[in-house]
């Protein structure tokens, strides 16, 4: 089984890999770069090498092929392969520093705000290349929208919050639209009910669920492709993560999500698929039921059950 | 999913000049900072191309005999009334048997510096032996004709017009060419006081005035500043009086610095009576003028450590003093200084509460303690930049270039233990 | 005994205090295995011990100090004839001048005579004497001091407590310093002022538009008319300080955006110690510059596009002033603006912001208090700048808005009118104070509200 | 260990700055010669100070410069260590100032007169060179003119030069002067405007019948901004005419001569102000300078009485001295040797000579 798959996988060379000297085979990691828990550990991943489980996926949207990312010296994500279809919530998980949210903000090229990160491998979006020069990360951004870790909407009104991807991007020609467009994101992110009538009321003075929802409605109100979600729920209390829980099953609908997160009972409850991250390698990637019924690989066996982590 | 194609078409329409703004930003962006940057560089050029002759000196060659008839007229060496001038005057008249007639040597008399009379001196102090003998000496020549060395003055002017005779510059030219005239290092802009002949002027009372000030500044500014910090970070209670001086601190940081010279001025000289021109003085209002700047810095610096630590000390039951001496300031140590050097280094370049006491004065001999009458070096260059005499605009130039290295070096030690301090937590 | 060799016996005896009063802390106990029947650590025994030795003997040396030369002169005085305690207050003070001067060996005018000399060697013999006598009485002192401490050492004696507070105290009194200062500063320019709005009302000097302080000097000099209506002063000080915020403000916060925002590392860490030299640079090198090399420029090229423009126009010293004030206005935006959240930053570039919209749009407007704040800072700094304008500005009191006209400042007036002439009963000299005491009041209001704003706007992130 | 050594140096340091500034204060004997007053002498007070100091065995005198008004003031604050003992003045003393100074005890004062200083009226090498009458500069500087009919004076109303005498250029006036502490002042208001001034008949004749209405005429400058008060910065004043080619500048002879290749002197009344024409009294804006000395400090501030000699002595202020050669105009060979005898012999100022 796991040999097979590693032939599926690797197709490395036929790729063009535009722009793309530097890359170092999974193989030739420099043992330094990483700082590993313990020998054995090391013997299985270079021993294996390859991610186990199925990292393609039927109608693929977005395709990342052979990724690596450094930062500085460091290698934070080595050789990754991973296909997100349109209409599904992927979720990625791992010990903390494993490189889940790098590899998350490689999808919408926030790591370019990062002076030392370099990203090399092939990462396309709908059959465009992401990381192509002619594409403007702005644009990108607009497609492929972002819900961070902390709730941080902006210091302005509610309505300014929702409307501010819209007007930069120029998408409502006039204010009846705009109106319409910040109202119906707010509707889809289940928060109009609460904030209808004080919409011109600061962000900032919202609940910490209500204002996760708020940029949540404030990414949906640009209608990107993608949304992706980094530990969106890990500063909520449990009621408001639920909530949050719901809408990102409302919205798998329509839009590919890719989460990080840290729980793996939200893995669980939300997503289709989970991707396991371990020190940068993408260990193992599967059916969500699978993944934790019957995990193919030592070291996510070892996550799940709590012996790591 | 109904609105996304015109999304995607109306995202793709203002891409475009969105791109253009964005570039537009970044190039006023680099633009403003490109402006100071240039701004300094033509500054120090200009300043360079000013002030860099001032560091040398043009020298002449004499070979000046000792004469007793000249020296010891009455048999005897009386220092007081030996006419050195007129060794220098016999042996300029060697060099040009030719001239003749009273006003043209004069003139020739005047292509060398009053200070060869005084060197002549200080060598007969030093070595009494060289009566009768015959010495070749290098004496500094006349600012004038230094000036025209370096170019400052144009020979094409009408002889009216210029500070030079022509029969001055054929000597000066028979100088070159026999090779008696030549510029040299000029040591006196670093050896002496201030003086009204540009060629003996020097920086040297001014760096010691400038010295003892800041000697005070130092004593008395960083021990104060850091308690005071010390204090209200750590011990003050939130009351009226921890606000006030908190208020107080910020305030005095930014009230204008001839403020603090007017109180000076009321205080220090009228009220307590310490003498005009005094670098206790200035070294009083430099240190009331540091002080905030030296607490807001250690203040910083002491935020800068992290509560953790202090909880670790005090839960091992450290009292608060101990925890504060033992582990806080150690590290908030290289903080505190670098706030000290950067207030030193602003003490150093003010001028304008030192106008107010009485430092703006002619004074030659270098200072020798703080109650002294001194100048400072900025006080220096304000007092050279308005002497008639030309070469005393190079000097200025170079007096500045002088302070500005102090100042750079003080800056580069500051950016260094600010680069050394910047540990994470 | 010089002073510096008895400071360091002094010290010499503090150490050795200190040495005492920890072995006699270690020995009441009854040796270093019952340390912990101590209250304190033996060293705070010690330095309490030290402390006692040194303060006293260091509190009678200072106030020695001050009361030694008093008393010697007054000795001197009474020892001389009746003829010489008779002179005139200031010719006694010369005289006794001269005394010292003979006693410091130091060369003296006029002949020698023997009243004199006489004076002089007992003036020296006071001096030795009186140093002698402060040697022993410090002495004594330090060695009593040190005594009693050593007699107060108990195991239940809470020495750490006691050095503590005699700490705190210390750094109480030197946070004061700063109240001080300020109290100084208010009164050595109030009772002048006041005494000139005695001559000049306050009306008047707030609100008349012509300033002209030239009054006569001597009852028979015919001086000018002598008005003093701040009014050009201040639109004077206000026209610099625009031209130079003009200039500061724009370059600062780009220079402060661009380095935050679009440069890379290696080039911030270049950039942004090389603008901070401009803020080293002192002022007088700057007035030099100004003057000399800018106001020329400036008029060279007003004067090509037509302009009429004085030798010393508002502009040369205005465009100087603000270089100088570029750093202080970048730094404290660069400060405001890394005082956002870096996920508001986030937040705006992952909804497809460009960089440019996210500044513009998101963290300007939120570091907008700050950057507010850090303007006023900026604008009292450039109101009290007093030697760019004193060399490079003019004198002439212009009511004027024209930045190729001459004007004149509150900071230039001060230093005319004070600098030149320094005796204390004309309005003219007395209107520097009233100017000295509004420039501290502007910049008092100037900063209190700079600073609330900018706290204010640190604290609603911290 | 290392930190409570810290703190030990902090406070150690404060203490020996303390003891070191009082025990600084307890040191009060001067032994050298404070000197105040006009920023005209000032240059030739320096040298003669500076070659006295080199000369002797006594310290070089301290000069400040702060203008004869300001300088006269101190002066006469009072007799002891905490005044001066010269005061150099660009004007000779006024009869008010000897009765200040008489009432704060500074009784017998020594006047030495040194020599003569041209006030000149300049501009840039390369501005047109113009020829002024002394009438030209009081019309064009003094604050009211006379109107159309005897008696009747108006605001001055001229604003170029040409406005004052046509065959004067078209430009803007624009004088820089010193402000009314400088003799420099003083000397120009009264040699230059009080003598335009008397060119006007019935301006003379109010002389007579008011003499403080004569004076106020005569005496005050324009406040319009035509003359512009540069302080007593004279250096920067030549630099700013040599940028600005419009404006004239009213400063000593000694500036004119160390900036003969930046600034150019105009005739006043047809004579160029030059060394001999200001030397034989042919050019009208000449002032005698002076520095006044107490007595009651002679023998008593070490080096007085050495420093008045050098002053008044031949190699300084000789037809040859080396105070000609910084541009003061020495006086006739007689006057300076009675000078030099009155000055040898203390002899103070008599009441009735002023």
């Amino acid at each position: 089984m796991t040999m097979a798959r590693m032939t599926d996988v690797n197709v490395t060379d036929d790729q063009d890999l535009s722009g793309d000297e530097n890359k170092v085979a999974g193989s030739e990691v420099p043992r330094a770069a990483i700082d590993l828990p313990s020998l054995a550990i090391t013997e299985q991943i270079t021993e294996l090498g390859k991610t186990v489980g199925e990292v393609r996926c039927e109608d693929p949207y977005i395709v990342a092929e052979n990724v690596d990312v450094y930062y500085g010296d460091n290698h934070a994500i080595q050789d990754v392969t991973l296909e997100i279809s349109k209409q599904e919530v992927i979720a990625l998980i791992g010990p903390s520093g494993c490189g889940k949210s790098t590899f998350l903000r490689c999808l919408n090229r926030m790591n370019d705000s990062i002076e030392s990160a370099r990203v090399t491998g092939n990462i396309t979006l709908g059959g465009q290349d992401i990381y192509g020069k002619d594409l403007d990360p702005v644009a990108l951004r607009a497609r492929v929208g972002m819900v961070f870790q902390k709730p941080n909407p902006f210091p302005k009104s509610i309505y300014d919050n929702v409307a501010y991807g819209p007007r930069i991007h120029g998408l409502a020609n006039d204010r009846a639209e705009l109106d319409d467009i910040v109202h119906s994101s707010l509707e889809r992110a289940g928060l109009l009910k609460e904030v209808k009538d004080r919409l011109e009321e600061p962000g900032t003075g919202l609940s910490g669920g209500q204002q996760q929802r708020l940029c949540i409605a404030r990414t949906i109100a640009v209608n990107p492709e993608v949304i992706l979600m980094d530990e969106p729920c890990s500063a909520l209390d449990p009621i408001a993560t639920a909530r949050i829980e719901d809408l990102m099953d409302e919205l798998s609908e329509d839009y590919a999500i890719v989460i990080v997160t840290h729980s793996m009972q939200q893995a669980a409850r939300v997503s289709k698929r989970v991707a396991y991250f371990h020190l940068g390698l993408l260990v193992e990637v599967d059916e969500t039921d699978k993944i934790f019924t019957n995990p193919q690989h030592k070291l996510t066996e070892d996550y799940i059950t709590g012996r790591i982590g | 999913m109904t609105r996304k194609p015109a999304t995607r078409e109306k995202l793709e329409a203002g891409l475009k000049r969105r791109r253009r703004k964005e570039l537009a930003f970044q190039l006023v962006g680099m633009l403003a900072t490109t402006v100071g940057i240039v701004f300094l560089g033509v500054f120090f050029a200009d300043l360079l191309g000013k002030g860099s002759s001032a560091f040398v000196q043009t020298f002449v060659k004499l070979d000046v005999e000792f004469t007793e008839d000249v020296l010891a007229p009455g048999g005897e060496l009386d220092l007081a009334y030996a006419d050195f001038d007129g060794l220098v005057r016999d042996a300029l008249r060697e060099e040009f048997p030719n001239v003749s007639g009273r006003s043209e040597r004069r003139d020739l008399y005047r292509l060398v510096s009053i200070a060869a009379g005084y060197q002549m001196r200080d060598m007969i102090i030093a070595d009494p032996g060289l009566l009768g003998s015959t010495e070749t000496i290098w004496v500094p020549a006349s600012s004038t004709v230094d000036m025209f060395v370096k170019g400052n003055i144009d020979p094409a002017l009408d002889e009216a017009l210029r500070p030079l005779s022509d029969a001055q510059l054929a000597w000066i030219s028979d100088l070159q060419s026999s090779g008696r005239l030549e510029t040299q290092f000029n040591s006196a802009l670093f050896n002496n006081g201030d003086s009204r002949e540009p060629e003996l002027a020097g920086i040297r009372g001014a760096l010691m005035g400038s010295f003892y000030m800041l000697i005070i500044t130092v004593m008395l500014a960083f021990p104060v500043g850091v308690a005071a910090a010390i204090y209200l970070e750590e011990f003050a209670p939130r009351s009226r009086w921890s606000d006030l001086i908190e208020v107080n601190i910020n305030n005095l940081a930014a009230v204008p610095s001839i403020v603090f010279g007017l109180l000076g001025l009321a205080v220090f000289i009228n009220w307590v009576g310490i003498p005009r021109s005094a670098p206790l003085v200035g070294g009083l209002v430099l240190s009331l003028l540091t002080l905030p700047v030296i607490i807001i810095a250690s203040r910083a610096a002491i935020k800068a450590v992290p509560p953790s630590i202090r909880e670790a000390a005090l839960g091992l039951g450290a009292s608060e003093m101990q925890v504060v001496f033992h582990h806080v300031m150690p590290l908030a140590l290289p903080g505190m200084l670098t706030g000290a050097i950067i207030g030193m280094s602003r003490a150093l370049g003010e001028s304008a509460p030192l106008l107010m006491i009485g430092m703006v004065a002619f004074i030659v001999d270098v200072p020798g303690g703080f109650s002294d009458p001194a100048t400072a070096l900025p006080v220096q260059i304000y007092l050279w930049a308005d002497s008639p005499e030309r070469a005393f605009a190079e000097r200025t130039s170079a007096a500045i270039i002088v302070l500005l290295a102090f100042l750079l070096l003080m800056n580069l030690a500051a950016v260094i233990l600010r680069k050394r301090m910047e540990r994470k937590w | 005994m010089q002073n510096t060799t008895l400071i360091l016996i002094l010290g010499a005896m503090a150490v050795a205090a200190f040495f005492i009063g920890r072995g006699r802390a270690v020995a009441v106990v009854g040796g270093p295995q019952h340390g912990t029947d101590l209250h304190s650590l033996p060293g705070y025994y010690g330095y309490f011990t030290a402390i006692w030795c040194l303060l006293p003997a260091l509190a009678v040396m200072a106030i020695w100090a001050v009361l030694e030369p008093r008393v010697i002169v007054a000795l001197i005085i009474s020892g001389l004839s009746e003829a010489q305690r008779s002179l005139s207050p200031g010719e006694l003070n010369l005289l006794v001048n001269n005394i010292q001067n003979l006693a410091a060996g130091d060369v003296v005018s006029g002949d020698l005579d023997v009243a004199l000399s006489e004076a002089s060697s007992r003036l020296s013999g006071y001096v030795v004497m009186s140093s002698r006598l402060l040697a022993v009485v410090s002495l004594v002192l330090a060695g009593l001091g040190g005594t009693i401490a050593l007699r107060r050492i108990q195991p239940d004696f809470r020495a750490r407590n006691r050095v503590e507070k005699i700490i705190l105290v210390v750094l109480i009194a030197a946070s004061s310093i700063a109240v001080f200062t300020t109290v100084g500063i208010v009164l050595s320019v109030l009772f002048e002022a006041i005494r000139f709005f005695q001559e000049v009302s306050l009306t008047e000097f707030l609100f008349g538009l012509n300033w002209s302080p030239q009054t006569a000097i001597r009852a028979d000099q015919v001086g000018s008319s002598g008005s003093f209506g701040a009014v050009p002063l201040f639109t004077g000080t206000l026209l610099i300080t625009g031209i130079a915020m003009l200039v500061a403000v724009p370059v600062g916060l780009m220079t402060a955006i661009y380095l935050a925002e679009y440069s890379s590392n290696r080039i911030r860490g270049i950039a942004k110690p090389l603008l901070e030299i401009l803020a080293g640079i002192p002022t007088v090198v700057y007035g030099f510059f100004a003057a000399l090399t800018v106001a020329p420029w400036v008029r060279r090229m007003g004067e090509s596009f037509g302009f009429e423009v004085a030798s010393e126009s508002a502009l040369a010293a205005g465009l100087v002033m603000g270089i100088m004030i570029i750093p202080l206005v970048s730094s404290l935006a660069d400060d405001a603006i890394n005082a956002v959240p870096s996920a508001m930053r986030d937040g705006a570039l992952g909804l497809g912001s460009t960089r440019s919209e996210t500044m513009t749009k998101v963290i300007l407007p939120a570091a907008l208090p700050g950057i507010v704040g850090g303007i006023l800072l900026a604008v009292s700094r450039a109101i009290g700048e007093t030697m760019i304008v004193v060399m490079a500005a003019g004198l002439a009191a212009n009511l004027t808005a024209n930045p190729f006209a001459a004007v004149t400042t509150v900071t230039v007036q001060i230093v005319t009118l004070l600098v030149g002439d320094q005796e204390f009963d004309s309005a003219k000299t007395l209107a520097a104070f009233a100017l000295g005491l509004m420039l501290f009041v502007v910049t008092l209001i100037l900063n209190v509200i700079g600073l609330n704003v900018v706290r204010k706007y640190r604290e609603q992130y911290d | 260990m290392a930190n409570r050594n810290t703190a030990i140096v902090v406070f150690a340091s404060a203490v020996v700055a303390t003891v070191l500034s009082a025990s600084a204060i307890a040191q009060a004997g001067r032994d050298y010669i404070y000197i105040v007053g006009s920023s005209t002498v000032y240059p030739f007070a320096t040298v003669v100070a500076e070659r006295f100091g080199r000369g002797t065995e006594f310290k070089t005198p301290k000069v400040e410069s702060t203008g004869s008004g300001g300088g006269l003031k101190l002066f006469c604050e009072g007799v002891g260590v905490d005044y001066p003992d010269i005061t150099n003045a660009s004007r000779a003393i006024k009869q008010s100032e000897v009765d200040t100074c008489a009432s704060n005890g500074v009784a017998e004062i020594i006047e030495v007169k040194i020599g003569y200083d041209g006030i000149v009226i300049a501009n840039a090498i390369d501005a047109e060179a113009v020829s002024l009458t002394l009438a030209d500069i009081f019309l064009a500087l003094a604050k009211n003119v006379p109107g159309g009919k005897d008696g009747e004076l108006i605001e001055n109303p001229y604003m170029t030069w040409a406005d004052v005498n046509a065959e004067l250029p078209e430009v803007r006036i624009e004088v820089l002067g010193p402000p009314p502490t400088s003799g420099t002042r003083d000397a120009f208001v009264e040699l230059a405007m009080e003598g335009g001034c008397k060119t006007v008949p019935w301006i003379k004749a109010l002389k007579e019948s008011d003499g403080d209405a004569y004076k106020a005429v005569c005496h005050t400058i324009r406040e319009d901004g035509a003359f512009v008060e540069a302080g007593e910065n004279d250096n920067l004043i030549v630099q700013k005419l040599e940028a600005n080619p419009n404006a004239f500048g009213i400063f000593g002879f000694s500036f004119l001569d160390q900036n003969t290749d930046k600034v150019k002197g105009t005739s006043v009344e047809g004579v160029a102000p030059t060394f001999d024409a200001i030397a034989d009294g042919d050019y009208p804006v000449s002032r005698p300078l002076y520095f006044y000395a107490k007595k009651a400090h002679v023998d008593v501030i070490p080096g007085l009485r050495g420093f008045l000699r050098e002053f008044s002595s031949e190699r300084a202020w000789g037809d040859e001295g080396y105070l000609s050669d910084r541009g003061l105009i020495p006086m006739p060979e007689e006057e300076r040797r009675e000078v030099a005898t009155a000055v040898r012999e203390l002899k103070p100022l008599s009441a009735a000579a002023h």
